[in-house]
């Protein structure tokens, strides 16, 4: 047995990194928006057209009025200037999206808001996000089952929780890298493969993350339908917050099936999850008519929650797996340790316990013969074709 | 490894066939067939005729060929250079020392070499059967055709087949197509000319002499003030703004616009004046007012060179600023603007089009323009003139080969003596020609450009129907009908029916003809417009770009175009039709008399040399192919501004020789750039007033009073040669023996030597004699032009003091309604005014504008432009579907374009398109794959009864209508 | 060049292989034959066989009412990966050029897409209760495994090459083809032919017996 | 070197579209690409002004900026153009483009946008000049040939120009001046007075019953 002292941290760590995306999540959504669509000004252009209409003038003594800035003279000049304001509503013989607009007046701030910021930052966040996580499992290590692994178990998730589980997370990681590829490529593999190579990974990762992005919908569609019973917060879940997940404090808190940390998770990838899904959607449709705009705002909102939602799987991912003892195991074979389950979820394992829902190890075998599965016949017919 | 990439350029309309993924041009598959392995997987998208060029030139070399030719579009005649390899249209250079365009194009001439690939043409004789197009071969198209003809004819007189001929004809092709009527026995042949510009060439004729644009697009160069009313030359003759800019910019010269619709052309004007659809004459006479009430009218010219004007000056006093404002709604400090700039800066051009043409009154909008013009004193000089716009490309030339039911080739007219005339031209017996009409004789109330009487007529001496009045000539009771039978055949050669008005009408009319007959590029709307099920017959006729041959541009400048690639599919020129067809109906022999015929087709040049013996009334004597030719191969050395070449082959001469160009070809004339511009001799293109309305008139002398071109022998005004006034003068000696005996007993224009106007010019003078032009055309309804209310007008407190004419009995061979239509109030039923006009995408009918993608693309919804206000009270929104009711019943479904571009109460509409018919989409009536890429309602559905009192014009720019939400 | 490679002699030589391949493997059952059923028929057995054949398209009953998620992507991936395999307008291009000298009508685009995207959902649902069921887990043997990668990776690789403007990538697609084309006849895969046969002999087997199945 | 640059004189350009067909024309865009387009402002009202705009060949062009494949280059013309053979298609340089020049193929829906395709001053692409593979992909190379762009070269009122920057504007500042004295003589806009709404011109119908 370890001390109660490391049994009490291992919940902390644990929620620490909830409230780190929590942050995150916030600290980009009001800092960065704003702040780059603020940002973007306009260019400084020379401009020969001035000081020709300069000379006419001086031609003449007599003052002149300024013209009005869409007299044939100068409308050329806002034009080449992209002065937006300058230029009033057009039309136009050609059909096509925004072909009656003079001057994109969204282009410059999107361009801006692409290469000044998402790209950067979006960099920082997720390669500070590795850093943080590679710290993090060198300072404090795997988070143990204090208890050590125990003989009992307890069931936790189905077959189906645990396929439609994958399912999302196979299609989110093949949207990352192919997303990582097309965001950061030009910066870092052009130089090193150059641009043949790199346009040929490009185009299939683009063909590739449009055709998986629909499905991702139908991932997080299944997702949302099954786990949102369980992820409404409850009473507990403030106390959580308030004790930052056990960092605040060295008491430890107790939580549900899920806890506070895992419940946002989850409203984070329905909210994030959503908000892909239907800027992605407009993405992939150009042929609906929406303008410029639009797609440039969807593109931007897309940009920010994929490195922000992204940033937050990583972390997931590192709890998930070599974070955390016994944390994969539930996703993989269904079935949690015990003594995990008591040190991360108490008040589901004392419940599960009450209803005397524990299982030995033994019990569930090889071939799990006591989840609340499907009955076995059925599936062995199944497997018979 | 290397990488291997794929092309992506895809026609997204080729995408539902399977296996065409990839379009492929014809350019392309010329470029790369040397390469391509797989060529036959392509050939699919290719089409037959082209896939047989393309493999028999697979072995000659690609070289490049260049051929000067001329756009066909509209009238300005610009030069384009088609770049040709093998065969094949390959390429499109702007022709940059060409003297009229400099290269530069509009969205129509931009874009002729889709002509070269003719995705949606006709492509070979096809023959209605059961409701089902069937492909026939050409003799077989030619043998039943003609023997339908000659049935009809047996039964019911030549007259009841009409020759509806075509302004994309080329000059040798209207010559030919006139004389085809005229040997076949009947008056009733037309053209488009009859519909666009015929009331100026009335109105023009009858002031001056000569029914023509008197200057030219260049010489606006020189002009110091341009005045446009009822045209938007922006959209109907883009280029020919290259030439207003000029002089905008650089003479800095007011370009004031009269229109009742704020144009693309007036968006770029210094003076806009709205004026109410149909209200020209009191505009005119408004702006008149002030130049008599200032003294700013040009005495001296007045007194040497005008008649008239007094009378004119009587029907102006009554033109004061209120009454102007109270007819036409334009401010009076506004009219005041204009005619101030217009006499302060002089010369002023004044240019017109079909806003003005197209009324009942259109012959006196015209003639008030010209009035205007001679007040001022800005004929017959550099930089002033009527510049009126014709419309096609050579709507000019056939209407000076008189394609028109009135007239013969140079504006003969019908007489007997001009039969007698063209007889010896053609070299036919004038008694076998006559022989040819039918003999009964009708009352004919005769009131074309010569004037008339109520006597009884031939037929071969009386006006044709005209094909504004052809569905009445099918649709009118025969009793009614100055012509045996009704209308029972229709040939439509080159013309397109949805830019005639009445369209249920028509559509009655064509089902009740006998035989419809479409000879043209394209199917056009006449092949689905009605729901016969027999009896209609499409022939494939090759563009002007598979031809050659001369064509006249508005500034009566002859050019000579070039053949760029071989007739596509199985169409023919349209001069090789009429030979065939003549053939058929027994008459090739007149036909082509003197006219080499090589596998039926008539040589051009035979063609050419023969009106050149004929026309001397307009000067189409002197241009002989050979001197069009080396016009052409010398673009380069003509000056722009004044078409005079400086040096080179063609030294001295104007580009175009614009007519008329005097006397034989060997004379060289260099023709005559501005007419009645005295201040060069004849022989070097100066002219003075023709004298053609005789010497006096109520014993005031008609002719010039001191006034005469330089070195002119006669120092005053003088009547047209003759043989006698030769002989008076004493200068008959001056002709050579050959030419005495031509001569004798002729005139200038009968002369066939050309020996009478050789003299004259030699002395100076002008052949067709020197006189005042007139301002009271005392042979017309309305001597003075005065005001007349469109037949259905929104203003009924002004037809009492402004009525229209008394219906008339036989007009044209028919009876026309004016006052009874105009008797009953539709205004309240129908509030808005409607007035049609021109996109610059499209030309005319449409059909061959809305079948090119690069033009179909651009406009591809037809629509009404309303004023907010209007849109408002009806509830339409822009880009609303609505239904548009003209007060005869015709309506159409268009879409809504909510603009402040017309006045509130005014809609709009284009007339370029048709497929649609009161809602109904007709496209699978079309034969497959010769459907245009654009369909819609055409206009002229909608558009209503009104026929210009002298020339039959239909009324299109002023009409009523009501417009609901559809 | 590897290039050339694949798309010509190791295109032939993998269509050879699954041709005589699967022929081998047809005539092999074939030739096996079956154990005489030495009892009286009940009633012919053709009727049931064909009967047996279609129905079992259909699902069964049971099956239906608890409406599983892996019963539902069984459908999709097949459905979807028969559309997109014959009706996709490049295969059908392909199939043209190299098989069958004649083509068809194929879907358009947008339905090309939906079809893979349903194939695509399909597989990877079934390969996830491959390996989270453990009864399924423990019945399937390498075999499964390589088919349903390979069937993936086939898919996925023509997924990338969707822009169809990079030669490479559809290298790529044709290549993992040709590997599941060799691999095909070898394993499971087979089912895709022999499932008539299987189906066709329980049918015509279950109806001489007189039970309607 | 040259630096190439087009210009379009607002006082010129009546809308008649020749440049967007003889693009067309010139270089076989399919139907649904228009490399160029004439944009007018305040439609049918006083002021109304067209332009002709295509891609400007910017020197900082932001569809080079954000192009995430790095497709684009400039010549040495200064003109931006872009290897189709790199592009992807994603549509970056459509939502940073000033002047909205890219443009894709029609049918370009769902995952396959298809190759951008904009104007290239009629100068190709990084392939052989005037190779047929050349021509499908980009058009013309007129530049190649010594020739400028058809759509400049066939403007109907000479408003567009292109070629040297240089010598373009020496054309347009000759033009100012010429027109200066009639634009300072009549006041600066081109828009007078006349232009107002007339009082009596409704068409509305005037019969009392």
């Amino acid at each position: 047995m370890r001390s109660m002292e490391e049994t009490r941290w291992s919940p902390a760590a644990t929620n620490c990194f909830h409230l780190f995306w929590i942050l995150l999540l916030a600290a980009s959504t009001f800092l960065v928006i704003p702040g780059g669509l603020a940002r973007a000004e306009g260019v400084e252009i020379p401009n020969p057209g001035a000081d020709l209409w300069r000379e006419v003038r001086q031609r003449d003594a007599t003052p002149v009025p300024v013209p009005a800035p869409t007299t044939g003279i100068d409308l050329w000049r806002e034009v080449r200037q992209r002065n937006a304001a300058a230029i009033p509503a057009g039309t136009t013989q050609v059909s096509g999206t925004d072909s009656a607009e003079l001057i994109n007046a969204l282009g410059d701030q999107w361009r801006r808001f692409r290469m000044e910021q998402l790209v950067p930052y979006g960099g920082y966040v997720l390669g500070g996000m590795v850093l943080f996580v590679a710290l993090f499992y060198f300072i404090r290590g795997r988070v143990p089952i204090h208890a050590g692994v125990s003989n009992k178990v307890l069931f936790r998730y189905s077959v189906y929780e645990r396929m439609i589980h994958w399912f999302i997370a196979s299609i989110f990681l093949f949207q990352a890298i192919t997303g990582i590829f097309l965001l950061f490529g030009r910066d870092f593999l052009i130089p090193v493969i150059g641009h043949g190579a790199f346009s040929l990974l490009a185009s299939a990762s683009k063909e590739g993350h449009n055709l998986f992005g629909p499905l991702f919908l139908l991932a997080l569609a299944l997702i949302f339908v099954r786990f949102v019973r369980r992820n409404i917060y409850e009473k507990g879940d403030l106390t959580w917050l308030l004790r930052g997940g056990g960092v605040i404090g060295k008491k430890h808190v107790p939580s549900n099936f899920f806890n506070m940390g895992e419940k946002s998770m989850f409203w984070l990838l329905v909210f994030a999850g959503g908000t892909l899904v239907v800027s992605g959607l407009i993405l992939i449709f150009p042929n609906f008519g929406q303008g410029r705009a639009l797609m440039g705002l969807s593109h931007a909102a897309h940009g920010i929650t994929a490195i922000v939602m992204t940033a937050v799987i990583i972390g997931h991912i590192y709890i998930g797996s070599i974070g955390m003892e016994g944390a994969l195991e539930g996703m993989k074979t269904g079935y949690c340790d015990l003594n995990w389950a008591r040190e991360h979820h108490d008040w589901w394992a004392q419940r599960c316990e009450n209803e005397d829902k524990i299982l030995s190890r033994d019990q569930v075998g090889r071939a799990g013969v006591h989840s609340p599965e499907p009955a076995a016949g059925q599936v062995v017919e199944e497997s018979g074709k | 490894m290397k990488l291997r990439k794929r092309s992506e350029q895809i026609d997204p309309r080729s995408q539902g066939r399977k296996g065409a993924g990839t379009a492929v041009s014809r350019r392309d598959f010329l470029r790369t067939s040397g390469l391509m392995a797989g060529g036959a997987a392509l050939a699919s998208t290719l089409s037959p005729a082209m896939m047989k060029r393309a493999r028999a030139s697979a072995e000659e070399t690609g070289r490049v060929q260049k051929v000067k030719t001329i756009c066909t579009h509209c009238s300005v005649g610009c030069g384009i250079i088609a770049e040709v390899q093998n065969g094949v249209w390959t390429g499109q250079e702007p022709a940059f020392d060409h003297p009229f365009n400099l290269g530069a194009h509009c969205a129509k001439g931009a874009s002729v070499r889709e002509h070269g690939h003719g995705e949606r043409r006709l492509k070979y004789p096809t023959k209605l059967v059961d409701g089902k197009w069937t492909k026939i071969s050409w003799d077989q198209a030619i043998e039943e055709i003609g023997d339908q003809l000659m049935k009809i004819r047996e039964a019911s007189g030549p007259d009841s087949v009409y020759w509806l001929g075509s302004a994309k004809h080329n000059n040798e092709q209207a010559y030919l197509f006139r004389k085809l009527a005229a040997v076949w026995g009947t008056n009733n042949v037309d053209h488009q000319a009859r519909i666009c510009h015929s009331t100026t060439v009335a109105g023009v004729a009858n002031t001056w002499g000569y029914g023509a644009m008197t200057n030219s697009y260049n010489d606006i160069h020189n002009s110091r003030a341009i005045m446009i009313v009822g045209g938007n030359p922006a959209e109907a003759h883009p280029v020919s703004l290259l030439h207003v800019f000029k002089a905008k910019e650089e003479n800095n010269a007011p370009l004031i616009v009269i229109d009742p619709r704020f144009t693309r052309t007036a968006a770029h004007a210094n003076h806009f004046l709205r004026i109410r659809p149909g209200t020209d004459v009191p505009i005119i006479w408004g702006m008149l007012w002030h130049i008599f009430e200032n003294g700013w009218e040009d005495k001296e010219f007045i007194s040497q060179r005008v008649y008239g004007l007094d009378e004119v000056r009587q029907e102006v006093a009554k033109w004061t600023p209120d009454e102007v404002e109270r007819v036409t709604g334009v401010p009076g400090n506004q009219v005041y603007a204009a005619a101030k700039a217009m006499a302060d800066n002089r010369p002023g051009t004044f240019i017109w089009c079909m806003g003005g043409t197209q009324h009942t009154i259109g012959n006196n909008n015209t003639r008030a323009y010209c009035a205007f013009q001679l007040v001022l004193g800005n004929m017959g000089v550099s930089g002033g003139g009527t510049n009126i716009f014709r419309g096609h490309d050579n709507v000019q030339g056939a209407t000076d080969f008189g394609v028109l039911s009135h007239t013969l080739p140079g504006y003969y007219g019908l007489a007997e003596g001009s039969w007698k005339h063209w007889s010896k031209v053609w070299d036919l017996d004038y008694e076998w020609v006559k022989s040819q009409f039918d003999v009964e004789e009708k009352a004919g109330d005769f009131f074309g450009e010569e004037g008339g009487t109520g006597d009884r007529v031939k037929p071969m001496n009386s006006n044709g129907i005209p094909v504004s009045r052809w569905i009445d000539g099918v649709l009118e009771e025969k009793t009614n009908i100055a012509q045996r039978d009704n209308l029972r055949a229709m040939i439509f050669w080159g013309h397109a029916p949805n830019s005639q008005t009445r369209g249920q009408e028509m559509k009655k009319a064509m089902e009740k003809l006998d035989t419809l007959i479409v000879i043209d590029p394209y199917p056009t709307v006449t092949a689905v417009m009605h729901d016969r099920t027999d009896g209609v017959y499409l022939l494939p006729a090759a563009t002007q770009f598979e031809t050659y041959g001369s064509v006249t541009a508005s500034n009566r400048s002859l050019q000579w175009r070039d053949k760029v690639m071989e007739p596509l599919f199985e169409s023919l020129p349209d001069h090789t039709i009429m030979y065939k067809l003549a053939k058929k109906l027994g008459i090739a022999d007149a036909l082509c008399k003197n006219i080499q015929v090589q596998n039926d087709e008539p040589l051009i040049e035979d063609i050419t040399r023969e009106f050149n013996k004929g026309m001397w009334t307009i000067g189409y004597t002197g241009q002989s192919p050979e001197r069009m030719k080396k016009q052409q191969q010398n673009w380069g050395t003509f000056d722009y501004t004044s078409l005079e070449a400086e040096g080179g082959p063609c030294d001295g001469e104007y580009y175009g020789l614009p007519w008329p160009c005097w006397g034989t070809a060997e004379m060289g004339h260099p023709g005559t750039p501005n007419l009645y511009d005295m201040s060069k001799p004849v022989a070097k293109g100066g002219l003075t007033f023709r004298a053609r309305f005789g010497v006096e008139r109520n014993g005031v002398s008609l002719l010039a009073d001191g006034a005469y071109s330089k070195g002119s022998e006669i120092k005053d005004g003088y009547p047209e040669f003759t043989d006698k006034l030769l002989k008076q003068l004493g200068w008959w000696n001056d002709l050579s023996d050959s030419e005495k005996s031509a001569a004798e007993g002729k005139n200038w224009k009968t002369d066939m030597s050309g020996g009478i106007q050789r003299v004259a010019i030699k002395h100076g003078c002008a052949p067709f004699g020197n006189a005042k032009a007139r301002t009271v055309v005392w042979t017309f309804p309305d001597p003075v032009p005065i005001h007349r209310e469109p037949l259905y007008t929104s203003r009924r407190d002004l037809v009492e003091k402004y009525p229209t004419y008394e219906d008339r009995k036989n007009f044209y061979r028919l009876p026309t309604r004016y006052a009874s239509i105009q008797a009953k109030d539709y205004s309240k039923d129908y509030p808005i005014i409607l007035t049609s006009g021109r996109l610059v995408e499209y030309e005319g009918g449409g059909d061959e504008t809305r079948s090119n993608p690069w033009l179909a693309e651009l406009q591809q919804d037809m629509f009404v432009e309303i004023h907010p206000r209007d849109a408002n009270n009806a509830g339409i929104r822009d880009g609303d579907d609505v239904w548009l009711e003209g007060p005869e019943g015709g309506r159409v479904k268009v879409k809504a374009q909510v603009t402040r571009r017309v006045a509130s109460g005014v809609a709009f509409m284009p007339f370029h398109f048709g497929g649609h018919f009161q809602g109904k989409d007709l496209r699978d009536k079309y034969p497959a794959g010769a459907d245009p890429y654009v369909l819609g309602e055409a206009c002229n559905t909608a558009m209503t009864y009104g026929y210009d009192s002298v020339t039959q014009m239909q009324e299109t720019k002023a009409s009523l209508c009501k417009i609901t939400k559809a | 060049m590897i290039g050339d490679l694949i798309d010509g002699p190791l295109w032939y030589f993998s269509a050879a292989v699954f041709l005589l391949g699967v022929l081998w493997r047809v005539f092999e059952i074939l030739r096996a034959g079956v154990a005489r059923d030495l009892a009286p028929p009940r009633a012919g057995g053709s009727a049931g066989a064909v009967r047996a054949l279609f129905s079992r398209f259909l699902p069964r009953r049971s099956l239906v009412k608890t409406g599983k998620l892996q019963l539902i992507a069984g459908y999709m991936f097949h459905l979807g990966l028969f559309a997109l395999l014959f009706f996709a307008a490049p295969h059908v291009d392909f199939l043209e050029e190299r098989v069958t000298g004649f083509g068809w009508t194929p879907l358009p685009h947008w339905a090309f897409i939906v079809a893979s995207e349903v194939a695509f959902a399909g597989l990877l649902l079934l390969l996830l209760y491959r390996l989270m069921h453990p009864v399924t887990r423990l019945l399937s043997s390498a075999d499964e495994y390589i088919g349903s990668v390979l069937v993936f990776v086939v898919m996925l690789t023509g997924c990338l090459a969707l822009a169809r403007s990079f030669e490479v990538l559809r290298l790529v697609h044709l290549f993992s083809a040709e590997l599941l084309l060799v691999y095909f006849p070898f394993s499971n895969l087979m089912h895709a032919f022999t499932f008539v046969i299987s189906r066709s002999y329980t049918g015509a087997n279950m109806a001489r017996k007189g039970v309607n199945a | 070197m040259a630096r190439m640059k087009f210009y379009c004189d607002a006082e010129r350009c009546i809308e008649c579209n020749g440049c967007v067909t003889a693009c067309k024309n010139v270089n076989e865009v399919p139907w649904g690409v228009n490399r160029r387009r004439v944009v007018t402002i305040r439609d049918g009202e006083p002021g109304e002004r067209s332009l002709s705009v295509a891609c400007m060949h910017c020197s900082d062009a932001p569809c080079a900026a954000v192009c995430p494949v790095d497709c684009f280059y400039t010549t040495d013309d200064g003109l931006v153009l872009h290897d189709k053979d790199i592009c992807i298609g994603c549509g970056y340089c459509f939502y940073a483009c000033p002047f909205g020049a890219p443009q894709f193929p029609a049918d370009g829906a769902f995952a396959t946008r298809g190759k951008m395709d904009k104007c290239t001053f009629c100068a190709g692409g990084p392939l052989e000049d005037n190779s047929a593979e050349e021509f499908r992909k980009y058009g013309a190379n007129r530049l190649a040939e010594g020739k400028l762009p058809l759509c400049a070269e066939m403007c109907a009122t000479k408003a567009l120009l292109a070629g040297d920057a240089d010598i373009v504007a020496d054309i347009y500042r000759k033009r100012i001046i010429n027109r200066g004295a009639s634009v300072l003589n009549r006041g600066v806009s081109y828009q007078n007075a006349t232009l107002r709404s007339p009082s009596g011109l409704s068409g509305r119908a005037t019969s009392k019953e």
